[in-house]
């Protein structure tokens, strides 16, 4: 008997181990993320000195931000199988609003961007309640709502922008100040990321999203509220988005109606390339994270190597193709391995 | 009926009714009934607001301006019975209009060479992204074709960059304009397409296959339907409307540009939505499917004789598509319920 | 305070067309383990998923302690103390060990709700100790063998602390080691006052471990004995309600020449050196434990999941087969195991599901021919006796064992020599399962190959000419309808002693 | 009975066509009463008030906001109903559409700034067989598709006195950048081809023009654009960006990087979104010419060619407070041009950026 046991223990730590290098081979995206940004990197410093500088970084990082925040909540809409299309709408209601009430009654910069954050949540949560308590597909639900709000912005605006004279410096400067010498979006971001990674990775709530995208059966099995938790990332994404529209605004002192149209494509695409899979319950802020300064890059160094701007699409294009063709192969050959492991 | 217990349905007789009966309740509770009703209502809301639109000319000719996109309508409407989706097909017209002129333009083609080259980049672009999404079924058809959306229109720019391409023979540009006595041709063509959408889907094998597939893709396969092969046809013919898409569009302006068309495969999805296609499945007939393009066609054109702000129409549109796909979700009275 | 930890009386529960369970009684004590047996579909699914709050029943009351219990979620069934590994894993596949052990009772940290991982690993890590297995609790769970994944199911049931445990099928997928092993586990929990329920097929392990029997039939309650009070043999009687021999009707079938034979196929990670015929007119059983891979080599015959390895002839000729519809054409015809899902297209009407196969053969260069589809539909649906109104009622209203006649009835309709059935009888009711039969039956008298996949041991006796045992990816042994019994069957799908170690990597 | 089911489905459809065509035939025939006989349209004396209508190239634009609002102005004198028009993308599709309906609902004039040259061409013919007059302003329509165009100012001279700006701020001395929108009207290269004639006199010798680029009127593209401008050339002294977008993009990223008085900013402009850049300095001064002025134009042209002008060459319209242009040649067709562009500078910003 004891023979036995020891045996069984044997072939069980060998097959930790393989396990161990299996768990090493799915982290590989996120390596393989990182050497393709490295070698991108000291191909475009080679070709445009100017790069890295510290300054070029710091442009590119503050520009990335405002991407970075809308991602990581996509990516929970994503990972419970869902997708929302109509953030980018969102960014312009919130964002036109907000600068309507700033021009007129000056509001604290921390009150705006909380109103900002509200109408986001508001849109967000109906979003989630069409998706969750109606059953409308996510695809079709948030198209809708993306026409209904980008119309309403046009309604509300009449036509006119608000620009930057309009605007008080305080609100302003919610895009061009610094804490410790960093731009505030990068430092609202970094706060957004340790705030998400620490939701997601050390909460009841955070694993339950996982959960629901993972399997929703057995989620319902396991007691968990599916409609609770769908209205809530799409709530979640949606104040994001709500917050994005301010910054967005006071980055770019002016507010027009037609803010961030077909954003959301581009924050879909960071998705995609940060390994989020859109049949859901895989995805990681690291992934992510990596993902929009990916295309933050490109969308950086594009401009800098000179690169025609008409062939600029045509490469992100192509870029988000092989990145998600990549990782089909790359997990097929996981799974293959998997298979090959196991007895017959 | 469905309570039928397990003994009682012992005891029926061995001998199975093979001709349908007619329920007149059934057939008043079909989805295209709720649709002609909007229609009608369409019809009588813009005429009691406009004194223009119920004019016969301006009623028929009024097609043309919201048709060219609805041919892209039909084959959306099989991929979404399918459980697939397309939105690359407004690059789709976008490439393969920019590459018709440049075949014509630049290298000096016949017109008629170039509109066959049209089609032929079209049925390309649907074959990429059927191939795509068969040989990578981890990858659902939204990513392969947001990635396709992306790279067919960059693709358009790298050829044309921000020019726009013309000087169309005078024939190939009355096209989208001309009428048959009062019909344009347009409708023409779109009633000819309409025609052999319904029967493909409807009176042949081929189309109950896409039925089949779009209520269980396993046991479809499962019972020898080749799911591969109808899923990359079915994504080839929306890459074709959507070149029928480009030809139209082209003609009535008389040039193209790489940036044409962008949105059109949301306000596609959004007809084919209306028209009662599920968005799940295997539900879904044409004939909904053209009512709804005539409904949104004609309360865009309504809408627009009192000049409705376009930002209205957004609002408007994004409403009746909500309360279209929520409408039956709801619990309906029981009385109204079908089987 | 009761004597019994739980009692359930009088439980009935509907399902659209179908009565899952009628009138059913159980009643279970403080440290017992309870074998609940019966055939599939008798009910013993629902009857778990009643107990753990995924359904609630149409009548009947259950009750916790002597109390009265309702739960309306698996929540309220989890916080009472009950837990249940079903029968198919379901688990999440995405996330880690840790995770699927502790999802729906994570450790928080009392003030700020902080996920305690570290506490959680650790436990996770001494909880499959205690399982005798060192699987890392941070490796994600699809990659872990269902065996394991097994493991980890038990042990997230016990790190719930739960006083009622339900096993449901646990060692379908096990070796005989790895069932000795939870055998044991399930022991020391029984010592430590848990309760457990125990589904099974196999009789070894209700004598190895139940006190207390209960059996269900056709959605209803037989009695409940004590394992030592009731003979097998009328055990037996009870959950199949009449002598096996009676059930199946001994035709005797001509056997001609061999019209479908495979050679050495394999498939990496499934199943390696198959080889067998099928004869003309023949009845071949091909049986094994669940997870043995007898589905995965019907479906690489029948084109569904190709094989990497070895050869198929049809008639003597070689053949490739790379998806269905090739099967079909060589004149293969599958009917899946999972008829719901693989099979039939509930939302479709009884004459269409018939036809979906073979709609080239009666339609005309591509278009539909209605009436000639309802005529075949309807002669082939009389054909196998299927009980409705009309071609055209929904598959969706009909029972279980009429579905199945309906997925029966799509197989004739195509140029079909050999049929491979999957688990025929799967969740049908008893009177259907002698019609199914007796098409089974029918078809080979009429000259068609026959393939038989089935768990059911009586079954496979009841109607093979020549029975295949699969165990671990390979055939065991195979042995003539004269040879078999139940005892010889499984001791070679079981095997007495490991032949073979689950956890080497094999070169295929 | 599967047969009946669609016939009576087909029954139900023919009645409903049945219905909408015989109101049909009805309809007009009670509208043209006070009209005769359908077909010349602009009628603007006979039976109700004349249409006008304006088209811009989007909604939610202040530029074409401003735009209407001087056209709404010039009819308001002149007397007549004005319909406002936008399509929600800037897209020519959009435009024909629009321009369909106005042929439906016989307006008498329409005035549009196209989205494309030439894509506009079949309706805008189809508007004039229809006896509309056409008259396209600031962005231009070819002259087949048009009667006149209204130009904001003369082509020439906005890229001439763009250059003739950025010399002056920078000492004539260093490189400079041009940051466009994609034009895809084709004013914007037009512009540019004038700014580089302009760079061949001597007194420019010393400056060079390194980069054309491209920010296509997007927020956040115009911004990372101007920022590789900035690192690409870091000697770069000066940029011109002749588009509303581009330049205050481009001087929000001069202001927050406080490069006040490195690198100069001029173009063109609208004064409220440009304030702040010109009270910081950023760009000395800017230009553009008075929206509310080219569509007052635009209205009293709209007037005087339902009126019976032709735009012919030679003729002169009356533009009301404005006084009288001539009609001169503009390529193959025909414009009247407004004055030089504006010039916008720290002494007058702050009367014009709450106008437009």
């Amino acid at each position: 008997m004891n023979e036995h046991v020891i045996q069984q223990t044997d072939n069980i730590e060998k097959h930790t181990l393989s396990n161990k290098l299996l768990a090493n081979i799915s982290k590989f995206r996120e390596l393989g993320l990182i050497v393709f940004i490295v070698i991108l990197c000291a191909f475009i410093q080679w070709r445009n000195s100017s790069f890295l500088t510290i300054e070029n970084i710091n442009d590119m990082i503050t520009n990335a931000a405002i991407l970075s925040i809308l991602a990581v909540g996509m990516m929970l809409v994503l990972v419970t199988r869902g997708i929302d299309l109509s953030i980018g709408a969102i960014i312009a209601l919130s964002g036109m609003i907000c600068a309507q009430l700033v021009s007129q009654f000056s509001l604290n910069p921390l009150l705006i961007i909380l109103i900002g954050i509200v109408i986001g949540i508001v849109c967000g949560v109906l979003n989630g309640v069409l998706i969750a308590k109606i059953g409308i597909l996510p695809i079709i639900a948030t198209l809708a709502l993306m026409n209904v709000f980008r119309g309403l912005t046009y309604r509300i605006s009449n036509g006119e922008w608000v620009s930057s004279y309009q605007m008080t410096d305080s609100f302003l400067s919610i895009a061009t100040g610094k804490v410790f010498g960093i731009n505030n979006l990068i430092v609202i971001a970094i706060v957004i990321y340790i705030i998400f990674y620490y939701v997601i990775n050390h909460t009841v709530i955070g694993r339950q999203i996982y959960a629901v995208g993972s399997n929703p059966e057995s989620a319902k099995v396991s007691g968990i509220n599916e409609n609770k938790i769908l209205i809530l990332v799409y709530s979640t994404l949606g104040g994001l988005s709500g917050l994005a529209g301010v910054l967005w605004v006071s980055k770019f002192a002016s507010a027009q109606g037609d803010t961030a149209t077909g954003y959301e494509l581009t924050v879909i695409a960071v998705c995609i390339l940060g390994g989020v899979s859109i049949a859901g319950g895989a995805g990681k802020v690291s992934g992510v994270l990596l993902g929009a300064l990916l295309l933050g890059i490109l969308q950086n160094a594009l401009p800098l190597l000179n690169v025609s701007p008409f062939w600029q699409t045509g490469i992100q294009g192509a870029i988000i193709l092989i990145a998600v063709i990549l990782n089909t192969l790359v997990k097929r050959s996981v799974d293959r391995n998997n298979l090959v492991r196991r007895k017959i | 009926m469905n309570n039928k217990s397990l003994a009682e349905e012992n005891y029926l007789p061995n001998n199975l009714a093979n001709k349908k009966e007619f329920s007149l309740k059934s057939f008043f509770l079909q989805w295209e009934w709720l649709l002609i009703l909007i229609l009608f209502l369409v019809f009588i809301i813009n005429s009691i607001l406009s004194p223009y639109f119920l004019d016969a000319n301006s009623l028929l000719g009024a097609t043309s301006t919201f048709l060219d996109k609805a041919f892209i309508v039909f084959p959306m409407a099989l991929i979404m019975i399918m459980r697939d989706i397309d939105i690359s097909v407004g690059s789709t017209v976008a490439l393969s209009g920019v590459v018709m002129a440049t075949v014509y333009n630049s290298f000096g083609f016949p017109m008629e060479i170039a509109i066959l080259v049209c089609l032929a980049v079209g049925a390309l672009c649907g074959l990429i992204n059927g191939l795509l999404i068969v040989k990578f079924k981890e990858l659902s058809a939204v990513i392969v074709t947001l990635g396709t959306m992306i790279l067919f229109r960059g693709i358009a720019y790298i050829i044309l960059e921000d020019q726009a391409s013309g000087n169309f023979p005078d024939w190939f540009n009355y096209f989208g304009w001309g009428t048959a006595g009062n019909i344009p041709f347009i409708l023409i063509a779109f009633i000819i397409v309409a025609i052999v959408f319904t029967l493909l889907l409807h009176k042949t094998t081929f189309g109950r296959n896409v039925y089949a597939i779009g209520s269980n893709p396993t046991a479809s396969r499962f019972s020898g339907v080749s799911v591969d092969k109808i899923r990359v046809i079915v994504f080839v013919l929306a890459g074709v409307m959507a070149a029928v898409t480009a030809i139209f569009l082209a003609s009535r302006m008389g040039s193209t540009r790489p940036n044409v068309a962008s949105g059109y495969e949301l306000e596609v999805i959004t007809m084919a939505a209306l028209g009662g296609i599920s968005t799940v499945g295997g539900k879904g007939r044409m004939l909904g499917t053209i009512l709804a393009v005539f409904i949104i066609g004609f309360l865009q054109y309504g809408l627009g004789l009192i000049n409705i702000p376009s930002q209205t129409l957004l609002i408007i549109i994004g409403a009746l598509l909500i309360l279209a796909v929520a409408t039956p979700k709801l619990k309906l009275p029981k009385f109204l319920l079908r089987k | 305070m009761s004597e019994y930890v739980l009692e359930l009386k009088g439980i009935t529960k509907e399902f659209p067309g179908v009565k899952a369970l009628d009138n059913v009684h159980f009643k279970l004590k403080k440290g017992e383990i309870h074998a609940l047996m019966g055939e599939n579909g008798a009910g013993k699914s629902t009857f778990i998923k009643i107990i753990t709050g995924v359904h609630s029943p149409n009548k009947g009351e259950m009750y916790l302690y002597g109390e009265k219990v309702e739960f309306n979620n698996p929540k309220d069934a989890q916080v009472k103390g009950i837990a249940a590994i079903y029968q198919h894993v379901t688990n999440f596949p995405d996330l880690t060990v840790t995770e699927n052990i502790f999802m729906g009772h994570e450790k928080v940290s009392p003030i700020t709700r902080r996920l305690l991982w570290k506490e959680m690993h650790y436990e996770a890590r001494s909880l499959l100790r205690q399982l005798g297995s060192t699987i890392d609790p941070k490796v994600e769970m699809g990659s872990l063998s269902v065996a394991q994944q097994q493991i980890v199911e038990i042990a997230k049931a016990i790190s719930t602390k739960a006083k009622i445990i339900i096993m449901d099928e646990p060692t379908a997928a096990l070796t005989a080691r790895e069932s000795e092993e939870l055998y044991k586990i399930a022991e020391k929990l029984r010592d430590d006052g848990v309760s457990i329920i125990f589904i099974s097929h196999r009789f070894e392990d209700m004598y190895r471990l139940a006190t207390q029997v209960t059996v269900l039939r056709d959605a209803k309650y037989m009695g409940s004995w004590g394992v030592d009070e009731i003979s097998n043999e009328q055990l037996i009687v009870q959950m199949v309600g009449r002598e096996i021999s009676q059930v199946f009707p001994n035709k005797h079938n001509e056997i001609k020449e061999s019209i479908l034979e495979i050679k050495n196929l394999g498939k990496i990670g499934y199943f390696a050196d198959i080889s067998f015929n099928v004869r003309k007119g023949e009845i071949v059983g091909l049986t094994g434990l669940v997870g043995a891979g007898r589905t995965e080599v019907c479906q690489a015959i029948c084109g569904i999941a190709p094989a990497d390895k070895g050869e198929i002839f049809i008639k003597g000729k070689k053949v490739k087969i790379k998806k269905p519809k090739d099967a079909m054409n060589f004149g293969i015809g599958y009917l899946p195991e999972d008829r719901q899902l693989q099979g039939l297209i509930l939302s479709w009407d009884i004459g269409r599901n018939i036809t979906l196969p073979s709609m080239k053969k009666y339609s005309q260069k591509g278009w539909l021919n209605p009436k000639r589809e309802a005529t075949v539909a309807k002669e082939l649906a009389e054909k196998v006796s299927v009980k409705a109104n009309s071609i055209f009622d929904l598959v969706s209203s009909l029972s279980g064992g009429n579905q199945q006649k309906v997925s029966v009835a799509k197989l004739l309709t195509a140029d079909v020599e050999v049929i491979i059935l999957d688990e025929p009888t799967k969740g049908v009711d008893v009177g259907a399962k002698s019609a199914i039969y007796e098409i089974i039956n029918d078809l080979a008298a009429q000259g068609y190959g026959v393939l038989l996949v089935s768990s059911e041991m009586p079954e496979i006796l009841g109607l093979s000419d020549r029975i295949i045992v699969m165990k671990e990816g390979r055939i065991a042994t195979t042995l003539s309808k004269e040879e078999a019994t139940q005892e010889r069957i499984l001791e070679a799908a079981m095997g007495s002693e490991p032949t073979n170690n689950r956890e080497v990597v094999v070169e295929v | 009975m599967g047969k009946f089911k669609n016939v009576l489905m087909l029954l139900l459809m023919l009645l409903l066509l049945a219905a909408c065509g015989n109101t049909s035939t009805e309809a007009p025939a009670t509208e043209s009463e006070g009209e005769g006989e359908a077909g010349t349209a602009g009628d603007a004396g006979e039976g109700g008030t004349a249409k006008y209508a304006f088209v811009f190239k989007n909604t939610g634009n202040p530029y074409g906001e401003k735009m209407y609002e001087g056209f709404e102005k010039a009819i308001n004198e002149a007397g007549g109903e004005v319909i406002y028009r936008s399509p929600d993308q800037p897209t020519a599709e959009g435009q024909i559409q629009i321009i369909e309906q106005l042929i439906t609902q016989k307006v008498s004039a329409i005035a549009i700034a196209g989205n494309d040259n030439d894509a506009l061409e079949p309706v805008l013919k189809k508007a004039m067989e229809n006896g509309i007059k056409v008259l396209s302003v600031d962005s231009a329509v070819n002259s087949n598709s048009r009667m006149l165009h209204v130009n904001q100012a003369n082509p020439e001279r906005i890229g001439r006195v763009q250059i003739q700006a950025i010399g002056e701020m920078i000492n004539y001395e260093g490189q400079i950048a041009i940051l466009s929108a994609t034009s895809q009207a084709t004013n914007q290269n037009l512009w540019i081809e004038w700014m580089q004639e302009e760079l061949k006199d001597p007194k420019y010798a010393n400056m060079e023009l390194v980069k054309v680029a491209y920010g296509d009127d997007l927020r956040d593209k115009s911004v990372s654009e101007t920022e590789a401008l900035l690192k690409s050339y870091p000697d770069l002294k000066g940029i011109i960006a002749p588009t509303t977008v581009g330049i205050a993009a481009a001087g929000k990223v001069l202001t927050d990087k406080g490069l006040a008085g490195e690198v100069a900013l001029t173009g063109l402009g609208l004064p409220s979104e440009m304030a702040s850049y010109i009270e910081n300095g950023v760009s000395p001064w800017m230009y553009l010419w008075n929206p509310i002025d080219v569509g007052y134009a635009a209205g009293y042209a709209s007037v005087e060619l339902v009126n019976g002008k032709t735009g012919a060459l030679g003729e002169t319209f009356e533009i009301g407070e404005l006084g009288s242009f001539e009609v001169v040649e503009d390529g193959d067709g025909t414009q009247i041009m407004l004055g030089d562009p504006f010039k916008f500078d720290s002494s007058n910003i702050s009367e014009w950026k709450d106008v437009y």
